[in-house]
């Protein structure tokens, strides 16, 4: 099928973002039984997505560009602008939620209100895709804000009080900074004239040093507003008391779309909007690494304590995210294309561990690690996948973690700043301490009567419901695919290179 | 300068009046209703503050319009009297109000029509007005009592005369529709008062008709000369005078008509209101107990 | 001091009189009646003041104003005696009793009776 | 003939006529007065927009005199706005009317009160739209006095339709404060007609009205507007009023009577009055900022659901008086060319976003209440499972109030944002933001009631399907204003904030 | 004083003086039937002013609304607190039906 004039159209941005938009709407309107309409509508919209997301790589790897506006106000407009530096992003959401999906339907199969839940899911990642291809920072902030409401139905699903706290706490930090980054984005708007995202940043340098304060707390207020989703150190709460939520919203949004969308809006904010060569003048990329690195560590050393195995990926998550913002702050186009990689590796790990929890909880209800003795043999499979996973985490070769830590570490070389090696390595210590007593206790030590009565019986062909384990084993071969086929150009390695060529960043 | 008996200031609490009913209400003296024995006023201090607040404003105000030389320029009065021949009346109170400022009459009247329409929309109580159907029968107008009888006989015709005058002098003399129709109004309110008119319920259609003539009539003309003038009740050529004189008898009746309906239709005041119990104060606003759930085959159960 | 200025402070410290009066007095009767007055104090200035030129010329357009707004009064009196007889029916004091900002229904409050 | 005449007379007088033929009484004649208010008012206002859109402001000489002598109704940006959100909001309501009273044919107006109150419903509602319309157009000082107590008698009216004690007691306070309010505002023309000798708003803006005597009447003025408006300090009459009041009453009370007076103020302080003094304006915007404050903090604590809207209204009211000081034209630091008409179009697109998301809440909430016949908090728990598209309404709506995307609200707090920080306004960022956070905590209460685990699965009293469309419609008007109101914008600079200067 | 006190002038301060006494007297009165009263004469009174202002269309306007129709609606809503108290003071034509 040719498909050249599909290419050239520019409101393929639009498409991307409608494929979810309109099933979500359209879901919402179903009643509780119509269960087969619902899925195959969710199925169809990801998959719709996943090929409009294919056919955009093709145009943008050929060179091509996708600008969509709408003018909400004379002044102020919603553009989406499909650039390589978007596309990094949507392309792991696309990928992510359709798998997730797949996931979402066995695992929440039975249970109740799941209209409210896929409709909201696919409202998440509406507002995601959005926000990714942003085009400037009122649309951004419009997406941004819509995430955070469109995410909090989904934290409370379970309606049980524990969930509505974890939801009202959610709410605090989010709406909290989300009003100050508006605050922030309207003060920039005034300021610089201009909400528009170029590569290399709006700000000139003649005009921060003529007002260093007020820049100072612009970037502050913006650094505020995106920290939060990004969970730096002292707005990250909000994280591990979310995992109350069920695992596919953990899997989808607390390790992908809502967390990512934080590290993502700290790029943009770092080189899109001020520029890197201003930032650093500023002092401010300095203060992002320093506040990026001591979250690295704070964030493992928690997750030493943690017993509970999903609150242990949740601090996990909050030191991976600052990794991103790590190596996009340091001044070395390697370190930015460190920060990117993991920006896709860390997605595709992470969901991988959240499954291989959710499968775990799910089929024999183990939720602490001092359970999990013995679970690999009761579950090969999914344990293979968790320990693609947690060697991913660590950064060990061939996962894709090993990458994209090499690459931070020579960014940090090349941008003279040593002590970022010494962070990297600690971290790794770090993770490793925590996750291979994971696991060595589900490999080596004997089954834990409380989940082993039943293993006797005749073990079923396989572990669990196919629905949950191939997602699971399939975002393991992902892992292992980026770290091993990192020099293709259509890795995620490849295409962060091309950013940095095409000079989009 | 005899200032105004600025000596009683506003606010002074004096001691209740010597008259007044000595502090118990015995069983004859009339209801609470009746009295206001200030038990609920308020504290006295807020009510001299408020005094206080209130006598310079007052002093300033007055001193301001003392001063305020701005409309001494008479322009407007010119203005008028140099328009008046093109209006087709020569008084020139009728003159503003139905041809300069023909669309304040018009919402006049329709606020007339909303009140009236509120005063219904308030539950109508039992009607106490006429005499009971014995006694009118008996004596015919004013029943036994010949004092009535006799000031209906003469009052009401003359009423109705200086009405009738009171709308055609309207356009030359001082006086016009709505002196009209609050004469016509007292004659109604004797006539409802002593039981002759039958006081007819709001849901009486010449009752609603009428009433609503009066706006109906201001609006159709002035929609009607519309496409002839280019504008909204801007009377044509020629046709001022018959149109005015026309609106003037529709007001007349129409006030008439709604000013008896607001006297005659006031709620009155049942002893114990059994509706009243049944009501539940945090329920539905118009009282409807929750109806037994329909057969679940009600299609539209969600 | 003419004639007219009299009218006018008249005017004034009917006006005041019964804007006192409205906020204090709690009997609602009162109140309709204070608001008639005010409309007559605004009414007095309204005519008085305008008309105070040296050749004393009438000018129609108060006197027009004055007129609407007489009928207006009326109507609203009529509404509001209306309306504050039912208020003395339902719930039988002739007082605005029921406080806005303290009174709140307490759906928390033991149930009346369904 | 231009377009205009026709189409002022349309707005203004199509309601007039429609609730004559209400009058009627019977259910096809209430049907019928409904319809032809709607089209007349809607076609009314599409004819103004596009009229104004081409030519800017419109006049149309009623009887044919000129200003001093006659009255003119006048239509620029500001008021065909208006015209068009009372419109959108009125002919939804009136759709949510027909239903909520119940089947009228069956209904006896002498016994029920339900029947009673469908009876005088429409008439009411209609007579109080032709005088919002006429408020929209007027450029008549004692014009607007008596369009005034139009709105006022048939509003007090429509919060005494409800049986309950508490309500008619509102509705009595409503009255008592509508009437004094008004007096204050004649009082106030007087005084204006005293020291200028005419009372057309257009050649009094000419004579730039600024002596004591012009700001006492100002001071008059305002506040009897700020009374009937229920700003702050007096506002206690609002929250009664609007929550006793049958729910399609207090959707109309609470979405476009209040904005009536609002626009009067507007009108008078900066067509009128050229922005007044600075220190008045500031005023007005600390009278709108502790009205934010109170009105949340108070709407926070209820426990019945229209109290917590009613309290909403007071304090999205306080948003719209926060417009005040960053109009004043000097500034507070003098505004940057390049924003300058955000405070005018940012505040007027949150009287937008408030009518409709404010409406479609109420709505939503009569739903809910409808559906169980009670108004406590407590008593809708669970509701949202059975009336997923009036909770879905309620949602929307609360995102408009508190200015989070998609909605008209998000985009008018951005504008007035970006006015306050270009003119340095610290404390006005400061309250707009807090305001929008206190609005999201009581928005939520009522949701998390609303989604409550433990249903209360008492009997359940099933809603007719058009009640929950209503609200919806509205809602997701006021969210699609939010991504394209460029249109909103255009017409709002024909004859912006000092159309005769 | 420099104009000359006419008895136009003394005519005036006289109606003035009693509007604002009988508005003084009204509103701080205790019963409401002598209120009432007192507003039927204020009306008059006013009615009495509009004809020294030069405006009679507005002195038979106040005399027949004001005076007449207000305060016959203000009698009937006494009538009706009367009724409800039961006290014997009804109206004579008000025979018990």
């Amino acid at each position: 099928m040719d498909v050249t004039p599909l290419l050239a159209w520019d409101a393929l941005p639009l498409a991307v973002v409608l494929s979810s938009f309109v099933p979500g709407v359209m879901i919402m309107f179903l009643k509780e039984e119509q269960a087969r309409l619902r899925n195959s509508l969710n199925m169809a919209g990801a998959v719709a997505k996943v090929a409009l997301v294919g056919l955009m790589l093709q145009g943008v790897a050929g060179g091509a560009s996708y600008e969509w506006a709408l003018e909400v106000v004379p002044g102020l407009s919603l553009t989406l602008r499909g650039d390589a530096l978007a596309l990094l992003f949507v392309t792991l959401s696309a990928v992510l939620w359709l798998v997730t999906t797949l996931y979402a339907i066995a695992y929440l199969e039975g249970s109740a209100n799941r209209t409210r839940f896929f409709a909201f899911f696919s409202l998440c990642v509406t507002a995601t895709t959005g926000l990714a291809m942003a085009g400037d920072l009122f649309t951004f902030v419009f997406f941004y804000e819509a995430l955070t409401w469109a995410t909090y139905p989904l934290v409370v699903h379970k309606g049980t009080p524990e969930a509505i706290r974890a939801g009202r706490t959610y709410l605090y930090y989010t709406l909290g900074a989300g009003a100050i980054l508006v605050v922030g984005a309207v003060w920039f708007q005034v300021e610089a004239g201009t909400v528009q995202f170029a590569a290399g940043g709006v700000v000139d340098a003649t005009a921060v040093a003529s007002g260093p304060i007020t820049w100072a707390f612009i970037f502050a207020f913006l650094l505020i507003g995106m920290g939060v989703k990004s969970a730096l150190f002292p707005i990250h709460g909000w994280l591990p008391t979310a995992m109350v939520a069920p695992a596919p919203v953990s899997a989808l949004l607390h390790a992908v779309a809502v967390v990512k969308a934080g590290a993502f809006g700290i790029t943009r904010l770092l080189h899109s909007l001020f520029g890197i060569e201003v930032a650093w003048e500023m002092g401010a990329a300095v203060a992002v690494a320093a506040l990026a690195a001591f979250t690295i560590v704070y964030a493992s050393v928690r997750a030493l304590s943690q017993d509970d195995l999903k609150k242990v990926l949740a601090f996990s998550t909050v030191s991976q995210l600052s990794y991103i913002a790590l190596g996009v702050a340091l001044l070395d186009p390697l370190a930015h294309v460190g920060g990117l990689i993991h920006l896709v590796h860390q997605g595709i790990m992470k969901i991988t561990l959240f499954f291989c929890a959710g499968l775990i909880a799910q089929t024999l209800g183990v939720k602490k690690i001092s359970d999990m003795g013995g679970v690999a043999r009761r579950m090969p499979l999914t344990m293979a996948a968790f320990t693609v996973g947690a060697v991913g985490m660590i950064g060990l070769p061939p996962v894709a973690g090993f990458i994209s830590k090499w690459y931070l570490g020579l960014g940090a070389l090349g941008a003279g700043q040593p002590w970022v090696i010494g962070v990297l390595l600690a971290s790794s210590l770090l993770n490793a301490a925590y996750f291979l007593p994971i696991l060595r206790t589900a490999y080596f030590d004997d089954p834990d009567p409380s989940w082993a009565r039943g293993a006797e019986g005749p073990r079923p062909r396989l572990e669990a419901d196919w629905r949950l384990v191939l997602p699971a084993v399939t975002t393991a071969v992902f892992s292992l695919a980026a770290g091993l086929l990192a020099a293709s150009s259509w890795s995620p390695l490849g295409w962060a290179i091309l950013i940095i060529e095409q000079g989009v960043l | 300068m005899m200032g105004p008996s600025s000596s009683h200031g506003p606010g002074v609490s004096s001691p209740s009046p010597s008259g007044d009913a000595p502090t118990g209400p015995d069983a004859s003296s009339p209801s609470p209703l009746l009295r206001d024995h200030g038990e609920r006023d308020g504290p006295p201090l807020l009510r001299w503050l408020l005094g206080l607040f209130l006598v310079p404003v007052g002093i300033l105000l007055a001193l301001g319009l003392k001063g305020a030389a701005g409309s001494r320029d008479p322009r407007i009065p010119d203005l008028i009297a140099k328009h008046l021949p093109e209006t087709g009346v020569s008084n020139p109170v009728t003159g503003v109000l139905l041809n300069f400022r023909g669309y304040d009459t018009l919402l006049e009247i329709a606020v007339l029509v909303a009140a009236m329409v509120a005063v219904w929309s308030l539950d109508r109580g039992q009607r106490h007005f006429g005499l009971p159907a014995s006694a009118s029968a008996s004596g015919g107008a004013g029943g036994g009592r010949p004092f009535l009888s006799a000031i209906l006989r003469l009052a009401v015709p003359t009423a109705f005369l200086t009405a009738v005058y009171l709308t055609w002098m309207g356009s030359s003399e001082p006086a016009g529709a709505f002196q009209a129709g609050a004469l016509l109004a007292g004659a109604g309110v004797l006539l409802s008062v002593a039981g002759v008119l039958r006081p007819l319920t709001a849901a009486a259609l010449p009752v609603r008709i009428v009433a609503a003539g009066g706006v109906a009539g201001f609006v159709v003309t002035g929609i009607a000369v519309l496409p002839f003038t280019g504008a909204f009740l801007a009377y044509p050529e020629g046709w001022a005078y018959p149109l005015i004189l026309g609106l003037e008898a529709a007001l007349a009746v129409a006030v008439a008509v709604i000013l008896v309906e607001l006297f005659v239709d006031v709620p009155s005041i049942p002893a114990h209101d059994a509706a009243l119990d049944a009501v539940d104060p945090y329920g539905d606003p118009l009282g409807r107990a929750l109806a037994p759930d329909p057969s679940p085959a009600d299609p539209e159960a969600p | 001091m003419t004639s007219l200025d009299l009218y006018v402070w008249a005017g004034v410290v009917v006006f005041l009189l019964a804007l006192h009066a409205v906020v204090t007095r709690a009997h609602l009767l009162w109140k309709v009646l204070a608001i008639n007055l005010m409309g007559t104090g605004v009414f007095l200035i309204l005519l008085a003041a305008p008309a105070r030129r040296d050749p004393m010329v009438a000018d129609p357009l108060p006197q027009g104003m004055v007129l609407t707004g007489i009928v207006v009064a009326v109507a609203a009196t009529a509404l509001a005696l209306g309306m504050a007889l039912r208020v003395m029916a339902r719930t039988g004091s002739p007082f605005l009793t029921v406080d806005p900002e303290t009174e709140e229904p307490d759906p928390d409050a033991p149930e009346p009776p369904r | 003939m231009t377009g205009a005449e026709l189409w002022t007379t349309a707005a203004v007088f199509g309601p007039l006529l429609a609730s004559l033929v209400a009058l009627g009484g019977r259910p096809a004649a209430l049907k019928a007065g409904l319809l032809l208010g709607s089209v007349t008012t809607l076609a009314g206002s599409l004819g103004l927009w596009l009229q104004v859109l081409q030519h800017g402001p419109v006049r149309h000489l009623l009887g044919g005199w000129g200003a001093p002598l006659g009255i003119e109704l006048w239509a620029d940006g500001f008021s065909v706005v208006m015209l068009a959100v009372t419109a959108l909001v009125g002919a939804a309501v009136s759709l949510y009317s027909l239903s909520y009273f119940g089947d009228l044919s069956t209904l006896d107006a002498e016994t029920s009160p339900a029947g009673r109150a469908a009876r005088y419903f429409v008439p009411l509602w209609l007579l109080l739209w032709s005088a919002l319309n006429g408020i929209y157009l007027s450029a008549d000082l004692f014009n607007l006095y008596v369009t005034l107590e139009i709105l006022g008698l048939a509003a007090a009216a429509l919060v005494t339709l409800a049986v309950t004690p508490r309500a008619t007691v509102a509705g009595m306070r409503y009255l008592i404060v509508s009437l004094v309010g008004s007096m204050l505002f004649l009082l106030g023309v007087a005084l204006l007609y005293t020291e200028f000798g005419t009372l057309a708003l257009e050649e009094l803006s000419a004579a730039a009205p600024g002596g004591p005597m012009a700001a006492t009447s100002l001071a008059l003025m305002t506040v009897g507007m700020a009374a009937k408006t229920a700003l702050f300090p007096l506002h206690a009459w609002l929250p009664p009023a609007h929550a006793g009041a049958p729910a399609p009453a207090s959707a109309l009370l609470s979405a476009v009577v209040v904005k009536g007076s609002f626009f009067i103020l507007v009108r008078l302080w900066f067509a009128v009055y050229g922005g007044g003094s600075e220190a008045g304006l500031v005023l007005m915007g600390g009278l709108g900022a502790a009205a934010i404050l109170w009105g949340s903090v108070l709407a926070l604590r209820q426990r019945s659901l229209k109290r917590v809207i009613a309290y909403s209204t007071v304090a999205q009211l306080g948003y719209m008086f926060v417009m005040f000081p960053l109009l004043a034209p000097e500034g507070l630091g003098g505004p940057d060319p390049r924003w300058s008409d955000d405070a005018w179009i940012g505040g007027i697109l949150l009287a937008v976003s408030h009518a409709l998301a404010k409406a479609s809440m109420f709505m939503a909430a009569g739903n809910m209440s409808y559906a169980v016949a009670r108004d406590g908090l407590r008593d809708i728990s669970g509701v949202a499972h059975r009336l997923p598209m009036s909770f879905l309404a309620f949602g929307l709506g609360g995102l408009s109030l508190a200015g989070l995307p998609p909605s008209a609200g998000f985009v008018g707090k951005w504008l007035l944002l970006r006015e306050a920080l270009s003119a340095g306004g610290w404390f006005w960022v400061a309250i707009i933001t807090v305001g929008g956070l206190l609005t999201i905590a009581y928005v939520l209460k009522v949701l998390r009631h609303a989604l409550d685990r433990e249903a209360s699965d008492g009997d359940f009293r099933p809603v007719p399907r058009r009640m929950e469309w209503a609200a919806l419609l509205l809602a997701l008007a006021s969210a699609s204003l939010g991504v394209r109101a460029t249109e909103v914008f255009q017409v709002l600079l024909q004859g912006g904030v000092q159309p005769w200067t | 004083m420099t104009d000359v006190v006419t008895t136009g002038l003394l005519l005036d301060g006289l109606i003035a003086l009693l509007l604002a006494g009988l508005a003084f007297r009204l509103l701080r009165t205790r019963d409401l039937f002598e209120a009432i009263m007192l507003f039927v004469a204020y009306g008059l009174t006013l009615a009495l002013a509009w004809i020294r202002v030069g405006a009679p269309d507005i002195a038979l306007a106040e005399a027949a609304l004001g005076a007449g129709v207000t305060g016959a609606l203000f009698l009937n809503a006494w009538h009706r607190l009367a009724v409800r108290a039961g006290s014997d003071d009804r109206l004579p034509m008000e025979a018990d039906p």
